[in-house]
């Protein structure tokens, strides 16, 4: 049996799922942070498996650029959660609710 | 003057802005000299309007004075200004109004009154705007410009409930406004699907071809937009409200000049743009309009405050205005843009004078007032000119424009036009009963023994409106000379379009009568 | 403009310059206003009868001053035209003014509101002229609704009094009833006739079918039964009679309320081809004159029963144009003019001279102390009862004439009533107030009015003795009829009262009723040899009946005045501010909840919003995938 | 081959799974690094050992420690981050479900497609995947390669300001 682009893709889609699983029921925001991580990485497969199949580059190019973004993401979202530590003094997701009107 | 009077209709609308400007720049505590020079300032503006009226071309239905810009070409939005007969004086009424109004608060405004003048003036940018624009965009954001200064003015210098006035009004016209836009963004994309062209100028959205449901449709959304203006009988309980509780200037504004935008915007838009709509609509309208009618004076008659009964009695007059509008016969129209200016010149004095008896005596109720004649002679006599004005009595404005209407309508529409008829019984009777109540009879409330003649600035205020009363009166040549070539221009299309529409009525099998 | 258009145009022009001067600079003038007021009157009446002179020996002619309205199709000028019914209108107008003018100076002397007073009457009587002049539909209407507004600002003259301007409010109110309908007639000409002029209607009125022919007729008739207050809007005459008296003289005897006789005589061609319309006119003109006289028969205010009176004599007027006999109805209307004038202008001096009393059962034996008022006063009396050679005799003989040689006996039987009773209520009147014993206030200073009053009263009593000779029977042979007949001659249907039976027959059994009625007032008031309680208790229905004047105005106030008032409350307080304001209102409410209810989805909840995400692109892979 | 997809296969769904079920948020951090190593085991797999590099580099090597790092600054390691709410804890099941399914279908209705590109592995190897990414980077996506770099310094300094009293 030979692997395919479609096993990767659902391999990619079941972390996907699962990470977008994790980002609704969990209220850690640490968790949820690496609920997203998961999801991101999951496309990044989806990306690199597809860019194999089409014999082409720009996939990979894109996982480069995620990466930057994830990492970037990351520094804000713990920043945020410093700060919201600081200010709730806890990481309780359903704290946050001061976008309510 | 070659260049002045090229751009005679910019300068025109945008001088009491430039008014304004100058007025931002004086001390707020210098109220006398704020109130003077924005008299002084609307009364060049009156003036430069009145260059207008010498310089139009009375033998034609052309756009005169036309000004034309490209503004925004990404979708074909143009400056684009020109008047014909009938916004001629339309801009005249409100450069007229609005001198009078800021002559007549004096006494009146006593606070912010830097904020007021300036208020008063923008809003006449906006209303000479609406009154100028050949451009549908032009004319929409002018249009809704409108609101803002007249939210403030009613509900900062009101009385009463003020702030519920202020926002029902503009709640109230917003909403029609909305669902008009939505109309005319349609016509707009119509026009586009049909010639390739973005374009939001009136002339060529005229050649539109709407398919007849929509039209209903949109002519429904557009007239709902305008109803509330004029306003129509179901759609009027902002008025009284607004009205009663605005300040002097403010109601003498509304009821001189926004009023008639409603129907300013049926004469120019709504019809010409939806002829056939517009032509198996008008028995529905006609009933609207005599509802309208009726139901004003009936409702007058109870009044209790004065400033309400006036108010009401627009109700009724814009009725009449309508059925002139919408039998769409040249004769009636022609009195129907007519009688647009005489209700603004007498409803407007009504309101001054019922200003002039709050400032003396800071209530509106007729309980409160009566024998106000003896003691204040020339208020008794201007007043009554007012108020026989308004009843429509022969030898005064509103005679010509009522009996035009009705003549007009007759043939076509005689039911309606009986039914109308009778509101010219019910206008004396509340009219004339206020009248007694108020300046009749003896003085029983004693606070009424010190009641002031008019001073010589209230005389001022109202002698201009007096005068044209009369003129128009006696002869209502020189408006109806340069009014009759537009309508008979706008009645021709309308007479063009009801070949279609016989066609559709007789395939719809709907009217036939 | 040559010098006729100067004249026409010059008769009212002095009204009117009077009118503005006295109102605008009133106070500046104080006391001349009423002898120069009186003075332009008194050129008008001369200028007047310059123009009589020049219709009589010339042609009818017409003068335009300037074109009034121009709107597409509808076009009026204001101009005249002045044929034989105008002439003779405009000097008995003018002529009749002039007096009261006069009059007026001594009767309003010290009164506050003089140079007001001399406004409002200019002012009346340039819009009378105007009215008689016109030559179209439309300038009558307007000069119609002016003198409708003038009476209205002049029995509110003394308008401190709440019965004066209840009054005046009153009667411009029901005139406007009766101006509903003639506007209507009015519009339903130009719609029919493309025009409004009335020689171009008059010549083209027979191309329309009958039955609109009849509705204009009696559209226009509802105008005339307004102005002229005949039954059922007569209700606001014996109210008008709140002005002075002069006022009551002028407008609401002699000229404005004769108006609506005018304008039938004026539009004879429409009526004369609409002989339905013509029966209603002679029907509401017979009801008047018979209920008024009823009426008149028992009240006790002396200018109230000149009131009725007039309405009585008006309704006269209507049988006569009913029938189509214009001439007889003009005739009386002049002469009618003359001796109503007259009487009540005696009235005036009575009440001058009474301090401002009206009841005549406070009077009595006054004939002692004011010879010259009533000797005048009988004077009117005797012409108003019909007996010769008084002009009352004549001008009513010509109508009753005819009405006995049309074949409507009926309306003749109703007419020699009417006239017994005239005769009686007069007599009753001048019984009362003049003769038998006194019932006056023993403080009350009686008094000779001075000069200025009677010297007109003598004018006008010398008038009304021998004015009727004019028209000496048999009517349709005499100077007046054949004066204006021939403006009459191009009506269709215009039958010249035949005569088949002997005017001395008719004539005298009109005498017979006057004479009764005077007979009967005499035993009634000076002989007392009939118990007048015991008669009254008798026909207690009747009497009340009469003196509460048919309860008419108290059914207008339940059947009318009332329920609209009622409903005016109900759509102000229920349908505008409940129904219309509470569905406008509930709309905000119902935004306001809802709104409320759907602000609680953005509840702040980082996680609901996460999962509205994600139901969000589910439903759109959803949507692409169905797709 | 086969068998390192399946074995890599094995390891990052159980340890995805892992991630989302335990308490400790710590415990999570250490099964993602080992969620990122299958994942880097991926990439080797399909022949893009550059990016299997930076996979283990930039993810397990920075993020998963700036993860750690403030979880132990901030004394997370205690918190309850249980799954209490078993409500949410059915609705999400389904939605993911449903997500799931969706994307499947997908996936099995897309359908053979030829492929478009050159990069095929065998020119791949000859080049260097570093090298061919790297002439990528500079060339044709300069732009937002810089573009990406301003944005790791906007999100430097924005870390600091937040972290920052």
């Amino acid at each position: 049996m030979n692997i395919n682009v479609n096993d990767y893709l659902i391999v990619a889609t079941i972390i996907f799922c699962i990470g977008a699983l994790g980002v609704l029921i969990r209220k850690n925001l640490i968790t949820i942070f690496l609920s997203l991580e998961l999801m991101f990485n999951a496309a990044n497969l989806g990306f690199v498996a597809v860019s194999e199949y089409l014999n082409l580059m720009s996939g990979d190019i894109f996982v480069i650029f995620i990466m930057v973004v994830a990492a970037a993401e990351a520094a804000i979202l713990l920043g945020i959660a410093i700060a919201f530590y600081r200010e709730k003094g806890t990481i309780d997701i359903d704290k946050a609710n001061e976008l309510k009107m | 003057m070659s260049i002045f009077l090229k751009y005679i209709l910019s300068i025109i609308i945008f001088f009491p802005l430039l008014s304004a400007l100058i007025l931002v720049f004086v001390n707020k505590k210098a109220e006398g000299l704020l109130r003077n020079l924005a008299t002084v300032l609307s009364l060049v503006e009156f003036l430069l309007s009145s260059f207008l009226f010498i310089y139009f071309k009375s033998n034609t239905y052309e756009f005169q004075f036309v000004e034309r810009f490209s503004w925004i070409r990404a979708f074909g939005a143009s400056y684009f200004l020109g008047i014909d007969g009938v916004s001629l004086f339309m801009i005249l009424l409100t450069t007229l109004m609005t001198f009078v109004s800021l002559l007549s608060s004096y006494k009146y405004i006593k606070d912010h009154v830097k904020e007021f003048v300036i208020l008063m003036l923008v809003l006449e940018t906006f209303m000479l705007g609406t009154f100028a624009s050949l451009d549908v965009l032009l004319f929409y954001l002018f249009w809704e410009f409108m609101l803002i200064p007249m939210y403030f003015i009613i509900g900062m210098w009101g009385s009463g409930r003020r702030i519920y006035s202020a926002v029902k009004f503009v709640l109230y016209t917003l909403a029609g406004s909305l669902i008009m836009l939505f109309g005319l963004i349609t016509i707009f994309i119509l026009h586009y699907n049909q010639t390739g062209n973005f374009t939001f100028n009136l002339l060529k959205l005229y050649n539109t071809n709407i398919p007849l449901t929509l039209q209903i449709v949109l002519f429904i959304a557009i007239f709902l937009g305008f109803a509330v203006k004029v306003p129509v009988f179901p759609f009027h309980t902002w008025l009284p409200d607004a009205h009663t509780e605005a300040p002097t200037a403010g109601s003498v504004i509304l009821a001189g000049v926004l009023l008639k935008f409603g129907v300013y915007g049926f004469f120019r838009f709504a019809i010409p743009l939806m002829p056939e709509a517009a032509l198996i609509l008008t028995p529905i309208i006609l009933v609207l309009a005599v509802i309208s009618i009726i139901y004003g004076a009936l409702v007058s008659i109870v009044q209790k405050d004065l400033k309400r009964l006036v108010a009401f009695s627009s109700v009724s007059h814009m009725g009449f205005i309508m059925l002139g509008l919408f039998a769409m016969t040249a004769v009636s129209v022609d009195g129907s843009v007519l009688q647009m200016i005489n209700h603004g010149i007498s409803t407007g004095a009504l309101f001054l004078f019922v200003g002039m008896f709050y400032e003396r005596r800071h209530t509106r109720l007729i309980a409160d007032f009566g024998g106000l004649a003896k003691k204040a002679p020339i208020f008794a006599a201007l007043f009554m000119i007012a108020v026989l004005s308004s009843v429509g009595l022969p030898g005064l404005n509103g005679f010509v424009g009522e009996f035009l209407i009705l003549v007009g309508s007759f043939k076509q529409y005689t039911v309606f036009t009986i039914f109308a008829t009778s509101g010219i019984i019910f206008a004396a009777v509340y009219l004339l009963w206020m009248f007694q109540r108020v300046m009749f009879q003896d003085i029983t409330n004693q606070k009424n023994e010190d009641f002031k003649d008019m001073t010589f600035r209230e005389i001022m205020t109202v002698l201009p409106l007096i005068f044209l009363m009369f003129f128009i009166g006696l002869y209502p040549d020189v408006f109806l000379s340069r009014i009759n070539p537009t309508v008979v221009h706008f009645v021709n299309i309308i007479e063009h379009n009801k070949y279609a529409y016989n066609l559709i009525k007789a395939k719809m099998g709907l009217f036939n009568a | 403009m040559n010098s006729k258009d100067l004249i026409v145009w010059l008769i009212p022009f002095f009204p009117l310059l009077g009118a503005i001067l006295w109102g605008v600079f009133g106070k500046y003038f104080k006391n001349y206003s009423g002898y120069l007021g009186s003075i332009f009157i008194i050129i008008s009446f001369i200028l007047s009868t310059v123009i009589f002179f020049m219709v009589a020996y010339g042609h009818s002619f017409t003068s335009t001053l300037y074109s009034w309205i121009d709107a597409s199709y509808f076009k009026v000028n204001i101009s005249t035209t002045v044929d034989r019914l105008s002439v003779i209108m405009l000097v008995m107008v003018t002529g009749i003014s002039s007096l009261v003018h006069i009059y007026s100076i001594g009767y309003m002397k010290d009164d506050k509101g003089f140079a007001r007073y001399f406004s409002y009457l200019n002012l009346f009587v340039f819009s009378m002229i105007m009215l008689i002049m016109a030559n179209n539909f439309l300038l009558l209407y307007v000069f119609w609704e002016a003198v409708g507004f003038c009476s209205y600002i002049l029995i509110g003259f003394w308008y401190e009094k709440k019965s004066a301007s209840n009054a005046g409010k009153k009667a411009f109110i029901v005139n406007r009833i009766g101006d509903f309908g003639f506007a209507l007639g009015v519009m339903l000409i130009f719609v029919n006739m493309g025009t409004l002029n009335y020689s171009s209607v008059f010549s083209g009125i027979h191309l329309l079918p009958p039955y609109l022919i009849t509705t204009i007729a009696l559209l226009l008739f509802a105008g005339a039964i307004g102005k002229s207050a005949q039954f059922p809007l007569h209700v606001w005459l014996p109210d008008a009679m709140e002005g002075p008296t002069p006022v009551s003289a002028l407008i609401h005897a002699a000229t404005m309320v004769t108006a609506g006789v005018y304008l039938i005589a004026r539009c004879h061609v429409i009526f004369s081809y609409s002989p339905s319309a013509s029966n209603v006119v002679l029907i509401i003109g017979g009801i008047t004159a018979f209920i008024a006289a009823f009426i008149a028969m028992t009240q006790f205010d002396i200018k109230r029963i000149i009131a009725y009176s007039t309405l009585s004599q008006l309704g006269y007027m209507f049988m006569a144009v009913g029938i189509g006999s214009y001439a007889a109805g003009i005739f009386h209307l002049v002469s009618h003019a003359i001796f109503k004038g007259l009487l009540f202008l005696t009235a005036g001096s009575v009440m001058h001279g009474m301090s401002g009393e009206l009841d005549l059962r406070k009077m009595g034996g006054l004939y002692s102390k004011m010879k010259k008022t009533a000797i005048t006063f009988i004077v009117g009396g005797l012409a108003l009862s019909g007996i010769p050679p008084f002009s009352g005799f004549f001008s009513k003989d010509a109508i009753l004439a005819s009405l006995f040689n049309k074949g409507d006996y009926f309306f003749w039987i109703i007419g020699e009533l009417v006239a017994f009773m005239t005769a009686f209520y007069i007599f009753r009147l001048i019984f009362n107030v003049f003769f038998g014993e006194s019932h006056v206030d023993k403080n009350l200073h009686v008094h000779e009015s001075p000069n200025v009053m009677t010297v007109p009263l003598i004018i006008l009593a010398c008038f009304a003795a021998v004015f009727g000779f004019i028209g000496m029977p048999p009517f349709n042979h005499s100077i007046f009829y054949s004066f204006i007949n021939k403006d009459f001659a191009n009506s269709l249907n215009f039958s010249p009262a035949v005569n088949n039976y002997p005017w001395y027959l008719l004539s005298t059994v009109s005498v017979i009723a006057g004479i009764s009625g005077i007979y009967t007032a005499y035993v009634f008031y000076i002989k007392k040899s009939l118990d007048l309680e015991m008669l009254k208790k008798r026909f207690k229905a009747v009497y009340a009946l009469s003196y509460n004047k048919l309860y008419i105005d108290e059914i207008y106030d339940f059947a009318i005045v009332r329920p609209m008032k009622n409903f005016s409350v109900f759509l102000w307080r229920v349908v505008d501010s409940f129904v219309i304001d509470g569905a406008v209102n509930g709309i905000a409410q119902w935004i306001s909840v809802t709104s409320s209810k759907v602000r609680k989805v953005q509840n702040g909840m980082l996680m609901s919003y996460v999962f509205t995400l994600t139901v969000g692109v589910i439903a759109l892979l959803a949507y692409y995938f169905v797709r | 081959m086969e068998a390192l997809f399946y074995i890599f296969s094995i390891i990052a769904i159980f340890s995805a799974l892992m991630v989302i079920s335990v308490k400790n948020p710590l415990t999570s951090a250490l099964y993602i690094i080992l969620c990122f190593f299958a994942l880097a085991g991926f990439y080797i797999l399909l022949n893009m050992q550059f990016l299997a590099a930076m996979q283990i580099l930039v993810y397990a090597g920075a993020i998963a420690v700036i993860i750690v790092l403030a979880i132990m600054l901030l004394n997370l390691a205690k918190t309850k981050g249980a799954i209490k709410d078993f409500h949410q804890l059915v609705i999400g099941i389904i939605a993911v479900g449903l997500l799931f399914l969706e994307v499947i279908l997908y996936i099995d209705a897309a359908g053979e497609k030829k492929p478009t590109g050159i990069y095929t592995n065998a020119i791949i190897n000859k080049v260097g995947n570093t090298q061919i990414i790297g002439e990528f980077l500079f060339t044709k996506y300069v732009f937002p390669f810089e573009v990406a770099s301003i944005l790791l310094l906007v999100a430097v300094i924005g870390a600091y300001i937040f972290a920052k009293k």
